[in-house]
């Protein structure tokens, strides 16, 4: 599988500005566990899956997914071993050993849920102007980050379909020769007029996995360059996409030209 | 230019001058503003240069009644430690529909979370925001600085003097906030462990920003 | 977020959009907008939408007398065919008094990096820009143009046409300047290889103070 993008030379040189907790995080809440009672076994494969996963795509994943991966292993291990056997664990009467890690994730879920209320009030002012309409205005794309739908969504997204795809022959890979550029074309066609696509239904119609990898770099690539928007309407639900509309690359200072005609 | 017919109210200088501003003002420099018209103008315009922010703030309410009975379709929000004039919020979808504006831009969730710790632990270290988030921030760090929603605040005394960051002006005005009190669980989530090799002694920049 | 608690009268709709507008606003695009809004938005935001335009001249006189009735400061005009929002004239000696302290106001340093690329470089794509700051420019450039220091001069023929960006009158003005041959080492940071079809070369400019 993993050089199923060997004949590739495209690469998303998408960063990844989630990291290692975010991940943690999304799979634990996912299979609706407890954060102080992790399933480090359960946990640390599904961990390894999206790492795995995240390497085919050549995502730029900071080291720390590495070391975290690392960290999981660790504490598989020492839950192995029976209570008098794991040795010292600093000096804490917390001998758990994920209790470091419980700390860390509950700590960081604050911020996330204080990051939550941020997002609440910067939706209330999106109907809040000052004179001359400007001011709550951040520019275009004040983040390059992916805005609606978190990389682990689409990547869990990729996952399934992958799932789903029949094993092929090694044969049939060199025989259907998908490109990146060549599925950009055939979204932005797809999406056009306004249409709106289900990221899983997109994928539904496809045999070849290497057909499925260099679909998921085009949605990748054009959600990077905001030609289109990705949308989820609660936690896990389906992914839709569809384009940002008039928005050519260069179209930022567009009203400033036209002002307020329009309208 | 002295010859103005009436005298304006103090209500309706200070309606005039939220009117004018892009941004919140506060009563310290509507202040400022009455004693530096006193000054210009002289004569009947120094009629208001005596007056104290008490007043100023009282105005204000008045003004804010004012508006909303009226049924203008214009509030004044407490906004940065000011006042900012800004449509009621339910004629959202008429405005954005008029400037076409409907799509507007949003902070990603990377961003808004490296916002929150900046907000709640400022001033804060980038080693230190990326312990809580197991990621590098940089790059999103240096988008916020760059929106002017975070700024260097000061330089700690740790070895290589990093950088300390803190929320702006405008990270206030952006999400509508008084002040950063008004965000919720302010006193559990600021700094648990102050005891702690924290940078204690820093030095502030007055020339940034 | 279409859920809105109550829905505004037509009264306040129209003051919100008078208030966001940059230039006057005619009945007619007033009409537009609600029926735009009752398509965009659809449910309660069509109850607007059948309002003729005699209705909206009738309710932006009712507006008017409130706003001079509740000494709001502000008052509605009639502007080249359409209405404007704007303050009392005679308040106007304190919005001057508060603007002219507002207009020395600096500007942050990202802005004057790009204003001298921009100046150096002109005409110049927001591409070039970025490549030589490094860092989307987006919302600076847009803040420019906002304060007239940058003008869109032109369309390049480039795949999806981008603009080209260059300085206005305003920013000789600003900075003193009597044409832009006076900024230093103008000569030499123009633009060294015209014959290549994109700068990559990063250049430290001199500070434009």
């Amino acid at each position: 599988m993993a050089d199923l993008l060997q004949t590739e030379e495209y690469k998303v040189n998408l960063e990844v500005f989630e990291g290692p907790l975010d991940l943690l995080l999304y799979l634990i809440k996912k299979d609706e566990l407890d954060v102080y009672d992790i399933q480090i076994g359960r946990i640390t494969t599904q961990y390894m899956e999206y790492l795995e996963l995240m390497k085919i795509l050549n995502l730029e994943i900071a080291g720390d997914f590495i070391v975290m991966a690392s960290t999981l292993m660790l504490i598989k291990s020492r839950m192995l071993l029976p209570d008098e056997e794991r040795g010292p664990v600093d000096e804490d009467d917390e001998d758990d050993p994920r209790w470091d890690l419980v700390r860390q994730l509950v700590e960081y879920k604050k911020f996330k849920d204080a990051a939550g209320f941020l997002e609440y009030l910067e939706e209330e002012q999106e109907n809040i102007f000052s004179r001359e309409g400007e001011h709550v205005e951040l520019g275009l794309h004040p983040d390059v980050g992916m805005s609606d739908v978190g990389i682990f969504d689409l990547i869990s997204a990729l996952n399934q379909a992958l799932d789903r795809a029949p094993e092929e022959e090694l044969g049939e890979i060199f025989s259907e020769q998908f490109t990146v550029t060549e599925k950009v074309d055939v979204l932005l066609k797809m999406t056009g007029k306004g249409r709106s696509v289900s990221l899983g239904r997109l994928f539904l119609g496809m045999r070849s996995r290497q057909e499925i990898v260099c679909t998921f770099l085009a949605v990748l690539e054009l959600i990077k360059l905001n030609r289109l928007a990705a949308r989820q309407d609660g936690h896990f639900e389906e992914i839709v996409i569809e384009q940002v509309e008039g928005n050519e690359p260069e179209s930022v200072l567009k009203e400033d030209e036209d002002g307020t005609d329009e309208y | 230019m002295s010859n103005i017919e009436t005298l304006p109210e103090l209500k309706e200088i200070i309606g005039s001058l939220l009117f004018a501003a892009k941004k919140s003002v506060t009563a310290k420099e509507i202040r400022k503003t009455l004693v530096g018209a006193g000054k210009n103008y002289g004569g009947l315009y120094e009629q208001f240069a005596s007056v104290r922010e008490n007043d100023i703030l009282a105005v204000v309410e008045e003004l804010k009644m004012e508006l909303i009975q009226g049924s203008t379709g214009l509030s004044i929000a407490d906004v940065a430690g000011g006042f900012r004039l800004q449509n009621e919020m339910n004629c959202g979808p008429w405005v954005r529909t008029f400037l076409d504006k409907d799509r507007s831009a949003k902070l990603s969730k990377p961003a808004l979370e490296t916002l929150a710790i900046v907000a709640y632990r400022q001033p804060v270290l980038r080693s230190e925001i990326e312990s809580v988030r197991g990621v590098a921030v940089d790059h999103v760090l240096r988008n916020l600085v760059e929106l002017q929603l975070v700024k260097v605040v000061a330089r700690s005394e740790l070895p290589g003097r990093p950088w300390l960051f803190g929320t702006t002006q405008r990270f206030l005005e952006h999400f509508g906030l008084k002040c950063l009190e008004d965000m919720p669980g302010m006193d559990e989530l600021k700094r648990m462990e102050l005891d702690e090799d924290k940078p204690e002694q820093t030095e502030s920049l007055p020339g940034m920003e």
